[in-house]
């Protein structure tokens, strides 16, 4: 139950400092933050100084339909245990967010992933390169509106076997 | 097994030193690969075979595309087996170099992988078992025996082939030709 | 820390040498191929498929992730309703043994094997047709021909199944929603309907159990789109649904309650579990719908000045006026009866199909444009001769109107069925015995002694009373549905099977005493026709006060000229002869349904009266 | 005169049998130990018929010249080495010969390496020369430690000087030397836990890299010379060799196993605990035993 | 020594990487100046054929994310797609999941003492380990039907119940391991040169750790007492009895050993699961796979795999496939920031065995 009002407390302190924010817990040990784009490296340190030491991961979510790109910065706490989650939607067209290296370190590894597969840039990392993919041509992979059979058919399928090849 | 046939040896010496005596690449290509240790070591002993892992592909004549092939492996895969010396086998495991297997639609992985390199025998399964795979040495040296495992001449006669197909799907290879004059044949 | 690790903080330099001991240890190695280790008794590897068994449904091929799986047209494999000849084709260069397609596999002919060694140059024999033992001797060899060194997809192990489905994981729900019914105790008391028709609940959680084989939609006479109108009510849209049956069948009201659904018979479900309940589920977008009209949105088709008549208002007629409505023609119903249906509004007793249901549909039909003309008879309100005269066309949809009787002694003093069903539903009423023996076997029968045990119940409230049925034919043989006999059991009919009946006895006074029956030996011949053969020395009296026979109808045909009768064709087994449209020997005259068919069903019906539709547009368009 | 031409033939042939056969019988106890059968002990030579019959790709004259010279280098040690009263050099040079042969192997590998443009090769042989640097300080004390207790450094003549049961492990400076000598022989050999030149782990083989077919046969008949060589020197300096051959091998063989018991229990030295350990134990047992080999004189 | 800088690729194709993963190393003489981690060799795209898969075809594709230890992969799949939807598991699923995730750490762990052993070019424990790991698969494939990728934990509780037999074998396999472990101690985890050749090496400190996202044997190895197994019970976990062994030096040493100490929990683990499991069923069915439809909503749950924190983000918007989905692998914060910053100044011969330590599973790092 002490941890109960932990998610309590943490929500009406992020709800007092921070405007525009939506904060809830849908189950136990789990926090939602929702904020704008331009908070966010205020609240993820904010969270910080609050036993959330480790970034886990970032996710992205291509709402193609609204026009945006969700991004989830994933924070746990080893003290209590909680898991937050920090989101924030960036414009689709035009996708520049700042970098969360200053504040974690780790997120070099994530940003350059999200970078990579979905064309985020994150101004601040000094190392968007390539981290999968090999000489990558086409529209990054995870966006909604890469196709990957109609992909796959274009490219790999349409080459020739070595029968086929001499049997003309 | 004719191992131990002493006039056999005498007679074909070559076939029967390939055949006896299979150096595998230690290349992790894909999830096949987890079988791999298995069978080379304790339980399953790989070494009563003569089969044993090479450390470089200088050294190796047996090419085990172990699963799925990225199109980043592929690059890798494409200079190892060049490197190899001839002759050397290779062998697919599992479905996915065969037709794609459970990536037949992901993006970044080949679907067949004899259409980049020549590929002697494959192995069924998702993936195949130690047992598939003692059964492929001996498919192997029986087709070393007969001649039939030709696959790095199928690559010398064909290189052309390969090599428009390797850089159809790699972009241009910062490495020369391997049989440069197979490649002038048809440009002349 | 844990007290079973040994861990000595800094090591030593001389325990390592104790591993010297495995030295004389004997080697725990596998020497395959010399010792062999058997998969275990699960092991997925190559697929083995049941031909006998499976059905050609596809549910593998859908639920494979990888498409290894395509189905495969095969020439020797007859196709028939509920059994395509399509068989899994497996492409092992892209199965990864997982297994799903065993576990939704319906019938459980789709298995794995726990053979697993295919080793091959090329890649073409990596794909194969699934069989197993029984279909292909050649390839399936016994255990102690089996060779480890030549062992390939096409040098298996036969009886050496690996990982095979179970009903308790399937992928599929085997057991279905059960529908609520009022009980038999309740029930047999009044006509109150007896299903009482799913919630929405029950109906999204029914429906989400079809698998989308399509297997029911090519058992299905008319074809309906049964696929698409159970995904619609599992999404919860019953008016989409709704929408999908109309394009094939008119009378979802009436069909939702009484169709034969040859279309469950042939659910794959079925096989080992429960079918889907196709028909309860149409029943339920039916009803669930209160107003067609505003909901559906069908409107007809662009004037075409056509006429057509449309001679009975049952199944076949009203869906015959229905598609022909819908293509722009102007369409008129004669019927008999003062209401629509047919033999619907009369057969089916109330607590099957209420009269309000078979409204709904007809009224349906009216709304878009449909003229009915009740309670007007063919040959005495309006001429046959007149008819072809005035319209363009003409369809026959008269159905089986008259019952049989057995013509055995005294029959004139038993009842008909018709003339019983009609009376009771939509007539006068009819006084019922205490002692009912029905004759008969069929649906009809036991909607008879159904209908007369409730009538009993209703008119001698606490008394004893008996209903008893005489049948020709054996329990297995019997014509009426398995569901509709559990029924009739729990409800207190008796039964007398194999029984066929000689003579009714009469009192004095003319009253019936009861019935003198045979034992029968056989019902049909070699052939397969029906040709009775009796025990004559095995004989048995039933008591009884009133006979109905309910052992068949025929159709009347009085109402038509006989200069015409006579070019009327038949076919052999007494049916009216149509062509691929439906038109009869008579040119403009057209027919469906019982008069056509020998299924003598609803569904059947619509599906000829689509074909006539069909028929009767092309005709009309053409001129 | 006769005699001495067919040993000189015979001895080199004798010792790639038996070192072969080392290799062989190293790997079947090696499985062993590993809780499994392993190859058949003749898979050594059945690996070396392939690679015979492989294709094999020169990397330039240098290449060439780098395999022939350790290979020869190897050959000539063998012809200094007594080997079951077979000597075909035995009167002429002896130690300091064999002490200053040795050293051509790793210069054929140095050689040949350099020509093959692949990083893992020029840090291969760097390890190599590091490493032999660790092991030439203890082997030179033993060497010395031996020459003074026996004032000759003809190997003849120290064998000689062992006959009966006079070995020179018996003696107490020499045991020491023979300690270090037994410690130092898997750096000598290039094996675990010494291993550090090869390392396939590492650097994927090494100096060898580049090696295949040919070469690489060439390089495993001088891996199983050296073994012979390694071994053969430890017999004769220590266990006062032997008058007929079986005897010798047997000896050779003893050596052999329990060497191979410490190759199977320890991983591999990191290149300075390896040189730090080399200069630490065999060093100090080696200039005790000099120590003590020049106060008891 | 030679002061030239070299470059140097460390895989893909090296007998000391265990995995198709790649390093490049910038050498001078025998110590590492600069160390890149060069991923990707086996990226699939999961995240995106997921979602072109319906709910029920996903599961046997996710255990293929990490061939070593495929078992959590389909755990935290079911988890997130039973909190999605709302389904509960039957508590006997629950015990059987809970073997099979302590029977697959167990496989992994082994496999892994084989690729530390093979790093330090110890060839004689990688024998054993690979050998005894055979044993674990045989039992994995007794009870699931097969051998490497068991398609088993699926949403709703277990594929199969118990095969018969299944607990005996398991208890006498696991006696025997245990009897091997000791073994494994005087050979390896004793061996005076396995303890200098990892002791010290690579020291990682509690702070950074925890600032680059490192979990499991990384993070616990430098005296963070975190596993989610205690944090989050999932699976059986809240009604078992077992410690997390804890490490304080954080260096190469303390990692493998506590992957040693694991093993001793894991079997411990094992018996008390066949002790207090109840009968009943193992599997609540869930919809027919072409008609399920799991609830809009989103979840983030999370799991210990043998390698650490495996989260799992998915989320569904009401449709029969997931909208997207993205699994937080263990490995991905230790392969590539953590083992760059270790690299750094590393000798090369340590390179193999650092990685080994950091329990890089390569394809889970691609995914």
């Amino acid at each position: 139950m002490k941890i109960m009002d932990r998610e309590e407390n943490l929500r009406e302190e992020i709800l007092s400092v921070f405007k525009n924010t939506e904060v809830s817990s849908p189950k136990r040990k789990r926090l939602t933050v929702i904020t704008e784009k331009a908070l966010i490296s205020e609240v993820m340190k904010f969270l910080k100084d609050r036993g959330f030491k480790q970034l886990c991961a970032i996710s992205c979510i291509d709402w193609i339909e609204e026009k945006e790109f969700e991004l989830i910065y994933h924070l746990s706490s080893f003290e209590s245990g909680i898991h937050a989650m920090v989101k924030t939607k960036i414009d689709r067209e035009n996708p520049v967010m700042k970098s969360m290296i200053p504040v974690f370190t780790n997120a070099q590894t994530y940003e350059r992933e999200i970078w990579e597969m979905f064309g985020v840039q994150f101004e601040g990392n000094p190392r968007l390169i390539p981290l999968f993919l090999d000489r990558w041509r086409d529209i990054p992979p995870f966006r909604k509106d890469f196709d990957i059979r109609e992909y796959v058919k274009r490219t790999f399928d349409v080459i020739p076997s070595l029968e086929e090849k001499q049997n003309g | 097994m004719d191992r131990g046939k002493i006039s056999k040896w005498l007679k074909y010496p070559e076939k029967m030193g390939h055949k006896y005596s299979l150096w595998a690449i230690y290349f992790a290509t894909g999830c096949g690969i987890m079988e791999i240790p298995p069978v080379l070591t304790s339980r399953w002993d790989a070494e009563r075979f003569g089969v044993l892992p090479a450390a470089t592909p200088r050294q190796a004549n047996l090419f085990l595309i172990t699963g799925y092939v990225s199109v980043k492996t592929l690059r890798p895969i494409v200079r190892t087996y060049e490197l190899m010396r001839e002759p050397k086998y290779t062998v697919g495991f599992g479905s996915c170099p065969i037709n794609g297997g459970m990536y037949w639609d992901s993006y970044n992985t080949i679907k067949r992988v004899d259409k980049y390199i020549p590929i002697d025998g494959w192995i069924a399964g998702c993936m195949p078992r130690p047992e598939s795979i003692f059964i492929a040495v001996t498919k192997l040296w029986m087709m070393i025996d007969k001649g039939a495992a030709t696959g790095y001449i199928r690559y010398r006669e064909n290189y052309r082939y390969y090599r428009e197909n390797q850089e159809r799907i790699l972009g241009k290879l910062d490495w020369p030709p391997l049989y440069p004059e197979k490649m002038g044949e048809d440009n002349g | 820390m844990s007290g079973k690790s040994t861990i000595k903080k800094n090591g030593s330099i001389f325990s390592p040498f104790k591993a010297l001991k495995f030295l004389f240890k004997k080697p725990h190695t596998l020497r395959f191929p010399f010792e062999q280790k058997e998969a275990s008794p699960r092991w997925r590897g190559f697929h083995l498929n049941d031909w006998d068994k499976c059905t050609g449904c596809g549910n593998c091929a859908d639920i494979c992730p990888n498409k290894a799986i395509t189905m495969v047209k095969v020439p020797e494999i007859e196709a028939k309703p509920g059994r395509k000849n399509e068989r899994p084709q497996i492409d092992y260069g892209r199965c990864c043994y997982c297994g799903l397609c065993v576990d939704i596999c319906p019938t459980g002919s789709l298995r794995l094997a726990r053979d697993y060694i295919h080793i091959d140059h090329g890649t073409k024999s990596f794909t194969l047709l699934a069989k197993d033992e029984k279909t292909d001797k050649e390839h399936f060899v016994s255990k102690e021909n089996y060779s480890l060194f030549n062992a390939s997809l096409a040098h298996r192990m036969s009886n050496n199944e690996g990982f095979v489905s179970d009903l308790e994981y399937s992928l599929f729900e085997p057991e279905r929603v059960p529908m609520p019914q009022v009980p038999a105790e309740e029930r047999k008391l009044s006509f109150i309907e007896q299903v009482i028709g799913y919630s929405r609940e029950e109906a999204k959680k029914e429906a989400s159990r079809c698998l989308e084989c399509g297997l029911c939609e090519e058992a299905c006479p008319a074809h309906l789109k049964i696929s698409d109108y159970i995904r619609a009510i599992y999404e919860d849209k019953p008016v989409d649904a709704l929408k999908k049956i109309y394009e094939d069948n008119p009378i979802p009201s009436i069909c939702g309650r009484i169709c034969m659904k040859p279309c469950e018979d042939v659910c794959s479900i079925g096989v080992r579990g429960e079918p889907l309940a196709i028909r309860w589920l149409k029943r339920y977008a039916a009803d669930v719908v209160e107003d067609y009209v505003s909901a559906l949105n069908i409107k007809p088709g662009k004037p075409t000045g056509k006429r057509v008549a449309v001679i009975g208002a049952g199944p076949a007629g009203l869906s015959v006026a229905y598609f022909l409505r819908l293509k722009g023609h102007d369409v008129t119903v004669f019927d008999s009866l003062p209401g629509g249906g047919g033999m619907m509004r009369i057969g089916p007793p109330p607590y099957r199909l209420p009269v309000e249901s078979i409204d709904k549909d007809v009224n349906y039909i009216a709304s878009l444009g449909v003229e009915f003309r009740f309670n007007t008879t063919i040959g005495k309100d309006v001429l046959f001769e007149d008819l072809l005269r005035d319209y363009d066309a003409v369809f026959l949809g008269i159905g089986t109107t008259v019952s049989r009787s057995t013509r055995v002694k005294n029959a004139d003093k038993a009842m008909l069925a018709l003339d019983f069903l009609k009376n009771n539903k939509i007539g006068k009423g009819v006084k019922i015995g205490r002692e009912v023996i029905v004759i008969g076997g069929g649906n009809v029968a036991m909607d008879v002694a159904r209908e007369s045990i409730r009538l009993q119940h209703i008119q001698y409230p606490g008394e004893k009373t008996v209903t008893k049925t005489v049948s020709l034919e054996d329990w297995d043989e019997m014509p009426a549905t398995k569901e509709e006999i559990e029924e009739a059991k729990e409800e207190g009919v008796v039964f007398n099977p194999a029984w066929g009946p000689k003579e009714i006895r009469i009192d004095e006074e003319g009253n019936i005493k009861g019935l003198q029956c045979v034992k029968v030996k056989s019902v049909f011949d070699e052939q397969g026709r029906f040709h009775p053969t009796f025990y004559e020395d095995k004989e048995m009296f039933l008591e009884g006060d009133m006979v109905i026979e309910a052992i068949g109808q025929a159709p009347d045909f009085s109402f038509i000229p006989d200069e015409m009768m006579k070019k009327l064709e038949f076919t052999p087994r007494r049916k009216v002869k149509v062509d691929e449209n439906g038109q009869t020997s008579i040119p403009k005259v057209f027919a469906g349904g019982d008069i056509v068919n020998l299924n003598l069903n609803a569904i059947t019906a619509i599906a000829d009266a689509k074909v006539a539709a069909e028929g009767i547009d092309k005709l009309l368009s053409s001129k | 005169m006769v005699i001495k031409i067919v040993e000189m033939i015979v001895s080199p042939i004798l010792a790639f049998v038996i070192g072969v056969f080392f290799l062989g019988l190293s790997r079947k106890i090696m499985a062993r130990i590993h809780r499994r059968y392993g190859p058949p002990i003749t898979q050594p030579i059945i690996d070396m018929i392939k690679l015979f019959y492989q294709k094999s790709v020169s990397h330039g004259i240098l290449f060439d010249l780098g395999v022939v010279l350790s290979l020869t280098g190897s050959v000539v040690v063998i012809l200094f080495i007594p080997f079951g009263g077979m000597c075909p050099l035995s009167g002429s040079g002896g130690l300091l010969a064999i002490l200053y042969l040795m050293l051509l192997a790793p210069l054929g590998m140095a050689l040949s390496g350099g020509e093959g443009a692949n990083p893992n090769i020029s840090i291969g042989i760097s390890r190599k020369f590091i490493l032999s640097l660790g092991y030439e300080v203890p082997f030179l004390f033993v060497i010395l430690a031996i020459m003074t207790h026996y004032k000759t450094i003809s190997i003849v003549e120290i064998v000689r000087a062992q006959q009966g049961l006079h070995w020179s492990i018996f003696s107490l400076p020499l045991l020491l030397s023979a300690i270090a000598y037994f410690i130092i022989l898997p750096a000598i050999l290039g094996i675990r836990p010494f291993d550090i030149v090869s390392a396939p782990q590492e650097i994927a083989s090494g100096p060898m890299v580049e090696y295949g077919g040919k070469y690489l046969a060439f390089a495993s008949i001088d891996h199983a010379l050296h073994l012979f060589i390694g071994i053969a020197l430890f017999v004769d300096l220590f266990l006062g060799g032997a008058r007929e051959p079986i005897t010798f091998f047997i000896k050779m063989l003893v050596v052999f196993i329990i060497g191979l018991f410490i190759n199977a229990v320890f991983p591999r030295f990191r290149i300075e605990q390896a040189i730090k350990f080399l200069w630490k134990w065999p060093t100090f047992f080696a200039f005790l035993g000099l120590i003590v080999a020049l106060v008891v004189r | 020594m030679d002061e030239r800088e070299l470059e140097l690729f460390f895989g893909p194709q090296h007998m000391g990487m265990v995995g198709n993963f790649s390093i490049t190393l910038k050498v001078r003489g025998d110590r590492v100046v600069e160390a890149r981690a060069n991923p990707g060799y086996l990226h699939r795209g999961f995240a995106k054929m997921m979602e072109y898969r319906v709910w029920i075809q996903n599961f046997p594709l996710v255990c293929r994310i990490n061939v070593m230890d495929p078992d959590p992969y389909e755990l935290i799949y079911a988890m997130g797609v039973e909190e999605l939807a709302g389904i509960e598991v039957p508590e006997r699923a629950k015990y059987i999941r809970t073997i099979v995730m302590e029977l697959s750490r167990l496989a992994s762990h082994l496999a892994w003492i084989w690729a530390y052993g093979n790093a330090l070019g110890f060839d004689t424990i990688g024998q054993w380990s690979m050998g005894d790991r055979d044993y674990i698969i045989d039992l994995l494939e007794f009870l699931t039907g097969g051998r490497i990728y068991h398609i088993y934990i699926w949403p709703g509780g277990v594929r199969r119940d118990l095969p018969d037999g299944f607990e005996e074998k398991t208890l006498k396999i696991l006696d025997t391991l245990e009897g091997h472990l000791p073994e494994y101690d005087d050979v390896f985890f004793n061996n005076r040169l396995f303890v200098t050749r990892a002791r010290g090496v690579a020291k990682i400190t509690k702070e950074e750790a925890i600032e680059l996202g490192a979990t499991g044997q990384v993070l616990r190895a430098t005296g963070v007492k975190m596993d989610i197994r205690k944090l989050e019970p999932y699976a059986a976990y809240p009604y078992l009895d077992f410690e997390i062994p804890v490490r304080e030096d954080g260096d190469s040493y303390s990692r493998m050993m506590l992957i040693r100490e694991e093993m001793d929990q894991s079997i411990s683990i094992i018996r008390q699961c066949f002790k207090k499991m109840p009968k009943g069923p193992v599997y609540h069915r869930v919809p027919n796979p072409f008609k399920w439809k799991v609830p809009k909503g989103e979840t983030y749950v999370r799991m210990e795999s043998a390698r650490g924190e495996l989260g799992l983000y998915m989320v569904s918007t009401g449709e029969d496939k997931p909208y997207r989905v993205h699994f937080r692998p263990p490995s991905l914060p230790h392969g590539i920031l953590i083992l760059e910053k270790l690299l750094k100044g590393a000798s090369i011969a340590d390179v193999g065995h650092i990685m080994m330590s950091l329990y890089i599973a390569a394809p889970e790092v691609d995914r």
